[in-house]
């Protein structure tokens, strides 16, 4: 027989002005299995929680309702008071008589008695709850960072750093991302390389890192702390070990008409290469889908110049398997190509680019070591036109969002533009100047009055091509739509930032939720902004949502705190509210039929497969099992459960029936 | 001693009347798309005429498909445990068929062996049954195989045999049947010349009875003849729900935290639940088991107990099997086996 | 003659509107008091056959909600709870049950004010539909003896 | 006929099935009855004609038949269809049955595998006949009340034999919802309230699952027409969701998917 005990707060005057709280406690008292029933003015204070303790104790209560405020408020309170008076904290419940009960109703019988049905439902439950045990996994202290960008570098080296085994993914031949391709940095104009670089190599040197570029997520399994992961690396048609990175053979290779990824097209690069001087690991690819002798059978120079006799044309792909403890999705973005601006004609006219074109041309290490040459015929552009905006916030594009980082690389390319070309114009056309951060405002000035960069607030609505001028043609808005037309050499579009190619592929196989645009989800936008909802996967930089380098890299450390925060941990400890298939004595074993129809239920992929075998080894029937670290306790399979096999603990079908029953 | 008379078929209507006015409450079978149910009727006009036999029997006179035996309550912190007085209505059901009639005397057997049910006994003590003799029968039919026949007395207060088209011979066997035609004398008439036997259906004997008693326990061991007779088995229990001498019952409690109601339930051993443990384990957790204890039951145990075969030979699981498992020709072979 | 006050039961997702309802208390919004609320993680926990129950044990209304659509503190629990509801409600419909007592909303934590606005339209609603007399007609346990022949 | 009784023979004799489940004569000449043929001599039994409308795939869960061995079965259209849902919830493995389907006009199709049943079945349409839409619809015109007292009336005569589950070869469950007692969900004592509570329970538990072979109905003692029930949320879960049972071994279950953009006009 259950002894329940039932606590009536007072609140104050919160629930006592409006509730007959000793009404509702006597009203209490006669419910069966309650021994003992009363109210105090503050339950939650020292004094009313050792009423609770007292009562425990002397009662031997088998379970403890506490009628006062919401449970989000003050369950936490209520449950530490039962165990430190040694009663299981899960067998301690709320009745919610403050904000769903005296606060929204007038004082009277009415409310009273809609008091008494509250705590009754709940004495009703905790008659059936039963003592739970918090869930402990263990931790496997080594994270999968995927994408070698600024972000990943950043999170991997934070985490390595603190002492942990990291290992980075890269779907490209090197890592460094696209802040590798950046001429300048703003506000503050650094040489992006300069400053980067010195991370990558950290990183291929570093002990607790394992890098595996040209590589890229096959699938994923488990759950936090102990997920295992495989690794497609691709075949790089090297041998990794003997090959020296000397060079030869990508001066050799016949092949050498293929537009470089890396000079975002502006550039030539051969079938055998470094994707940049720089680049980490510093060895060769082989891009097969344009090498010779992988679509004809003939060629081979590489293999035969080759001094270290490297090269692997038989090379196949191959699959790791790595188990880690938590993983950090850093997989950054893509912008926007040329089919997506028919109306600015970029893809038609060679000398209408976009922002990372206009970076591989500002670069010192670009195409045109930085001299300003337009790539239709190399001649210096006089006057270049800047279009901000170039899909972004334009929800007739489909993007409805704001890139970011457009105005100020904007700004940034307009003075660097002005910079090398003194004589040149250099017109903005912008909707609003987007420049809030630490020197941005400033640095946006610089651009205007210092650079004499000439800004126009409008659209452009078109771009044609007359007598080998580009005629961008516009309104003023704020010359009252004033109809504008200039003719440039080139223009630059600072087209919109999207979500890099596969994410929403990625955010499946992680089971991360994610937004229209494919950008990953993360927890809370505001308080869990590096977590997914995913326990134990982890997001940062632009992967997420547009934002630029410092914004990256500050939440990739954060995300490799919280990636510490739990490497701090042997073992993890969760709330027991999980889902649980029943076991039995054979012959039953388990009314589970294994239909194993709730396994596509589980937004967590928690149900798992168990075989049930005899003593004689024998398979007697394969049933549904949860993984208790995995489940995260929504219960969609239990109410999903034909034969109410699988129950949720803390909700259980007993509990719930009760519940509605006490009405 | 029996007494015959003749009762017009149009006088039916009159005879009810008397019997209302009289305060019995009347059943007789109605149609209801193809079902065919005693239901309470208020007038003769009510009835189903043409039928060999009612979709259910009219077994729930007596013993209802559920039926409150005690409830209880929760006062304070008590239990307030409240005894159902049995509560009989004065009943008279009209149009049981022979076979049918035989049947509660079966169900008196068990209900008043080693305990008198007051439940059941009062039901039957203010049931009246007027039979009706089978002027048809289908293939199904066997009742002369288990000791009845389409015009046989027993179980019946007043057995109506539709002797022409206009009038039935009325035999009154019972005292109360004579309360009955006390109630009406002068619908009843001297009785007609016909003789009952030459409009009686004619329902071959399909077995030996006393052969299969004897050979029962014996072949009760026999594993794979039970096996094979029951694969098509579904283990659906509608034989049991249709049959006139099943007793088995279920005691189910339902409660709400104001309190709650005991009542008895029909149930059927073909079901693997019924004999279910708490601990998991079934006895008789193969579909065979739960054949052979059916017919072990019917034929062999309930009459070494109680003096009587279990099954009057309506052939309702026969007609009724969703998987046309035939009572009738499973016994043959039971008989037959070698 | 009082004025029929209907019961209403609140089958709600513990995430979005049971905080939601803590929020309408916080910002000490007023509704009618007939509605008892049942906490569940989530709208998808919420059996179907807890809704006959509620009506079984005298409910003239039910109401479930939880999370917005893409909201949903589980991700999908929501999504398979609408599917649930779309076929309950069209079966209940199907057997000539007034679904007008049923109400469903998408109620998240910051919408307190949706909520009271909700169940004062719930209950008004339910009010006016009167006692679920059909459904009390039914035969089922009482505290008269029951038979069923 | 014939070709049946021979096909029959050779699978036994060559050992590749253990017992064909088909049908033989019945109790009456317009009955058909399962029959359970383990020896090659027996197969003369087997008979196919217009009285075999019954789905026998319910046999193939049964323990006691599954410990004959390998099967072969004689499949309708709705059989068939009952084996791969069964796949799809993981009730068979491929390979291990051999369907041997029939249609009106006599031809036999043998068909060892759930992706020879897909290919078989995908020239039949699982749609809901004309007839059995028409009685749906006669149910929707009638008013709520009417409705109501029109089920009332039927699930009233429910003796709770679940006659209609065990003819029910999608209702393999161990243990039915019915059969718990902690809590227990329904009242085991069988009245209006629970019978409907049953009924409709039972209903939801086949959406998107039941096959629609109507053997529920035909087992029914008391003729309630259960099916009725079961196609018109085949019929919702068609039209809404574009899921059709026992169409694919592969597991979509409507209940357990969902769609982002799935419709409804009644959540506020």
């Amino acid at each position: 027989m259950p002894r329940i005990g039932v606590f009536v707060c007072h609140c104050g005057e919160n629930i006592g002005a409006t509730v007959d709280c000793a009404a509702v406690a006597g009203a209490c008292a006669g419910i069966p299995g309650v021994v003992v029933s009363m109210d105090y003015k503050y339950m939650c204070s020292d004094p009313g929680q050792n009423l609770i303790r007292d009562a425990i104790r002397e009662k031997k209560l088998t379970g403890v309702v506490v009628a006062a405020c919401s449970p989000r408020m003050h369950e936490p309170t209520f449950r530490r008071a039962c165990a430190e008076a040694g009663l299981n904290p899960y067998l301690c419940e709320m009745a919610n008589l403050r904000e769903h009960c005296s606060w929204v109703h007038e004082k009277g019988e009415t409310t009273t008695r809609k008091a008494i049905d509250l705590v009754r439902v709940i004495v009703e439950k905790v008659k059936r709850n039963r003592p739970l045990y918090p869930i402990n996994v263990p931790v496997t202290k080594t994270a999968l960072v995927l994408g070698g960008g600024i972000g990943g570098i950043q999170a991997a080296l934070d985490i390595a750093n603190a002492g942990h085994k990291v290992v980075l993914v890269e779907r490209d031949p090197s890592i460094g991302g696209h802040m590798a391709q950046l001429s300048e940095t703003f506000p503050t104009l650094d040489c992006s390389q300069c400053i980067l670089t010195p991370r990558m190599v950290e990183v291929a040197q570093h002990p607790n890192i394992t890098l595996y570029t040209y590589s890229e997520l096959e699938s994923v399994e488990g759950f936090i702390g102990n997920f295992r992961a495989k690794i497609r690396r691709k075949a790089r048609s090297i041998d990794m070990k003997t090959c020296t990175g000397c060079g030869i053979c990508m001066q050799k290779c016949p092949q050498k008409k293929i537009p470089s990824e890396f000079n975002a097209g502006l550039g030539m690069r051969t079938a055998i290469y470094v994707p940049f001087p720089q680049a980490v690991p510093n060895k060769p690819v082989i891009d097969r889908r344009n090498c010779t002798y992988f679509k004809t059978g003939k060629c081979g120079v590489c293999a035969k110049v080759c001094p270290a006799k490297a090269v692997r044309y038989d090379q196949q792909d191959e699959i790791v398997e790595v188990e880690v403890g938590a993983i950090v999705a850093a997989t950054g973005y893509e912008v926007k190509g040329a089919d997506f601006f028919p109306e600015y004609g970029y893809g038609k006219y060679p000398d209408v680019i976009n922002g990372l074109q206009f970076e591989r041309l500002a670069s010192a290490s670009g195409p045109t070591l930085g001299a300003m040459k337009r790539p239709s015929d190399g001649k210096e552009p006089e006057t270049v036109v800047f279009i901000a905006c170039a899909g972004s916030r334009d929800p007739a594009k489909g993007i409805d969002y704001c890139s970011k980082i457009c105005c100020m690389y904007t700004a940034k390319h307009a003075m660097l533009y002005r910079h090398k070309v003194h004589h040149g114009k250099a017109y903005v056309f912008y909707m609003d100047i987007r420049a809030g951060g630490k020197m941005y405002e400033e640095f946006v000035r610089r651009a205007i009055e210092e650079d004499g960069v000439k800004y126009i607030r409008g659209r452009v609505s078109r771009i044609y091509d007359e007598d080998g001028k580009l005629v961008v043609r516009g309104a003023d808005t704020l010359l009252g739509h004033q109809p504008i037309e200039i003719r440039a050499d080139m223009v630059v579009l600072a087209s919109a930032m999207v979500a890099s190619p596969g994410s929403e592929e990625l955010a499946q196989k992680l089971k991360v939720s994610y937004d229209p645009y494919y950008f990953l989800s993360e927890a809370h936008p505001k308080l869990r902004p590096v977590e997914t909802n995913t326990a134990g996967i982890f997001v940062c930089g632009s992967c997420q949502a547009p934002k630029d380098i410092p914004e990256t890299v500050a939440q990739a450390s954060g995300a490799a705190a919280k990636v510490c925060g739990l490497f701090s941990n042997r073992e993890l400890s969760r709330e027991p509210v999980v889902a649980v298939v029943n076991r039995l004595p054979p012959p039953v074993y388990s009314t589970c039929v294994g239909c194993f129809l709730c396994e596509d239920a589980c937004a967590y992929r928690a149900i798992e497969r168990e075989e049930i075998r005899g003593r004689d080894g024998q398979l007697i029937r394969t049933v549904a099992k949860v993984n208790a670290g995995v489940c995260q306790g929504c219960g969609t399979c239990v109410a999903l459960c034909r034969t109410k096999s699988i129950d949720i603990q803390g909700f259980t079908n007993e509990q719930v029936y009760a519940e509605v029953m006490a009405l | 001693m029996i007494q015959t008379r003749a009762l017009k078929k149009t006088s039916l209507s009159a005879l009810f009347e008397k019997l209302t006015a009289a305060g019995r409450r009347i059943l007789a079978p109605r149609k209801n798309g193809d079902q065919i149910a005693f239901e309470e009727i208020a007038s003769a006009r009510d009835m189903a005429d043409d039928y060999i036999q009612t979709t259910l029997p009219p077994k729930s006179c007596v013993l209802p498909r559920c039926e409150t035996i005690l409830q209880y309550r929760f006062v304070g912190k008590d239990v307030e445990i409240q005894d159902t007085p049995p509560k009989a209505v004065p009943t008279v059901v009209f149009g049981v068929r022979p076979c049918d009639a035989r049947s509660f005397a079966v169900l008196n057997s068990v209900f008043t062996w080693d305990y008198k049910d007051a439940f059941f006994t009062s039901r039957l003590e203010n049931l009246v049954v007027i039979g009706v003799s089978c002027t048809k029968a289908d293939a199904y039919c066997f009742c002369t195989s288990v000791g009845g026949g389409p015009g046989r007395t027993e179980g019946s207060d007043i057995l109506l045999t539709p002797i022409n088209a206009d009038e039935y011979l009325a035999e009154i066997i019972t005292e109360k049947g004579n309360e009955i035609v006390a109630l009406a004398p002068d619908l009843f008439g001297p009785p007609p010349t016909a003789k009952k036997e030459d409009v009686l259906a004619d329902v071959p004997v399909r077995f030996e009875l006393a052969k299969l008693a004897e050979r029962l326990p014996e072949l009760f061991y026999r594993e794979e003849i039970w096996t094979d007779q029951s694969l098509r088995c579904l283990g659906c229990g509608t034989c049991a729900f249709l049959c006139p001498a099943c007793v088995c019952f279920d005691i189910q409690d339902e409660s709400n935290h104001n309190g709650g109601i005991r009542a008895r339930c029909w149930d059927s051993c073909g079901l693997s639940l019924f004999t279910l443990h708490t601990s998991g384990h079934n006895p008789r957790h193969r579909q065979s088991q739960r054949w052979r204890q059916r017919v072990m039951h019917k034929f062999s145990y309930f009459q070494d107990r109680l003096g009587y075969i279990a099954c009057v030979g309506c052939g309702r699981c026969a007609r009724a099997c969703p998987a046309d498992m035939n009572l009738v020709e499973h016994l043959k072979a039971l008989v037959e086996a070698v | 003659m009082e004025e029929f006050e209907p019961k209403i039961i609140a089958f709600v997702c513990n995430w979005c509107t049971y905080a939601g309802a803590d929020l309408t208390g916080t910002s000490r919004i007023r509704y009618q008091p007939n509605v008892r609320i049942i906490r569940f993680p989530c709208t998808g926990r919420i059996d179907f056959m807890l809704l006959l129950k509620a009506f079984a044990r005298g409910a003239d209304g039910v109401i479930v909600s939880g999370c917005h659509p893409n909201d949903c503190h589980y991700t999908s629990g929501n999504f398979h709870a609408r599917r649930r509801w779309i076929l309950f409600r069209r079966l209940l419909d199907f057997v000539g049950i007034d679904v007008r007592r049923i109400h469903f909303a998408w109620i998240s934590a910051a919408e307190g004010a949706k909520w009271a606005e909700f169940v004062n339209d719930v209950t008004d609603t339910i009010r006016k539909l009167g006692p679920f007399e059909e459904y009390r007609k039914l035969v089922h346990m009482g505290f008269d003896p029951i038979e069923v022949a | 006929m014939e070709a049946l009784r021979k096909r029959a023979r050779e699978l036994l004799e060559t050992g590749a099935v253990d017992v064909v489940i088909g049908y033989g004569a019945g109790s009456a000449p317009d009955r058909a009855r399962a029959i359970f043929v383990r020896t090659p001599k027996q197969a003369d039994e087997l008979i196919l004609d217009d009285r075999c409308s019954r789905n026998l795939a319910v046999y193939l869960m049964k323990p006691e038949v599954q410990a004959l061995g390998r099967p072969a079965i004689v499949a309708n259209v709705p059989a068939l269809r009952s084996i791969l849902q069964l796949a799809a919830e993981s009730q068979m493995a491929d390979g291990r049955v051999v369907a041997i389907g029939f249609n009106g006009n006599g031809t036999l199709t043998e068909l060892p595998t759930f992706k020879a049943i897909e290919e078989y079945l995908a020239a039949i349409p699982p749609a809901l006949t004309p007839e059995e839409l028409a009685r749906i619809a006669t149910i929707e015109k009638m008013s709520m009340a009417e409705r109501f007292a029109f089920w009332r009336s039927l699930f009233a005569r429910c003796l709770r034999c679940y006659a209609c589950r065990a003819a029910c070869p999608l209702c393999y469950c161990g243990k039915c919802f019915v059969e718990c007692n902690q809590p227990q969900w329904i009242p085991a004592i069988p009245h209006e309230e629970s019978n409907l509570e049953w009924h409709l329970t039972r209903a939801m538990h086949l959406a998107g699952r039941c096959i629609n072979c109507g053997d529920c109905a035909a087992a029914c003692p008391v003729g309630i027409p259960l099916n009725v029930l079961t196609q018109m949320l085949a019929r919702e879960v068609a039209g809404q969701f574009g899921l059709h049972a026992g169409t694919s071994s592969k597991k979509e279950y409507v209940l357990s998917t969902f769609k982002t953009d799935d419709k409804e006009t009644f959540i506020r």
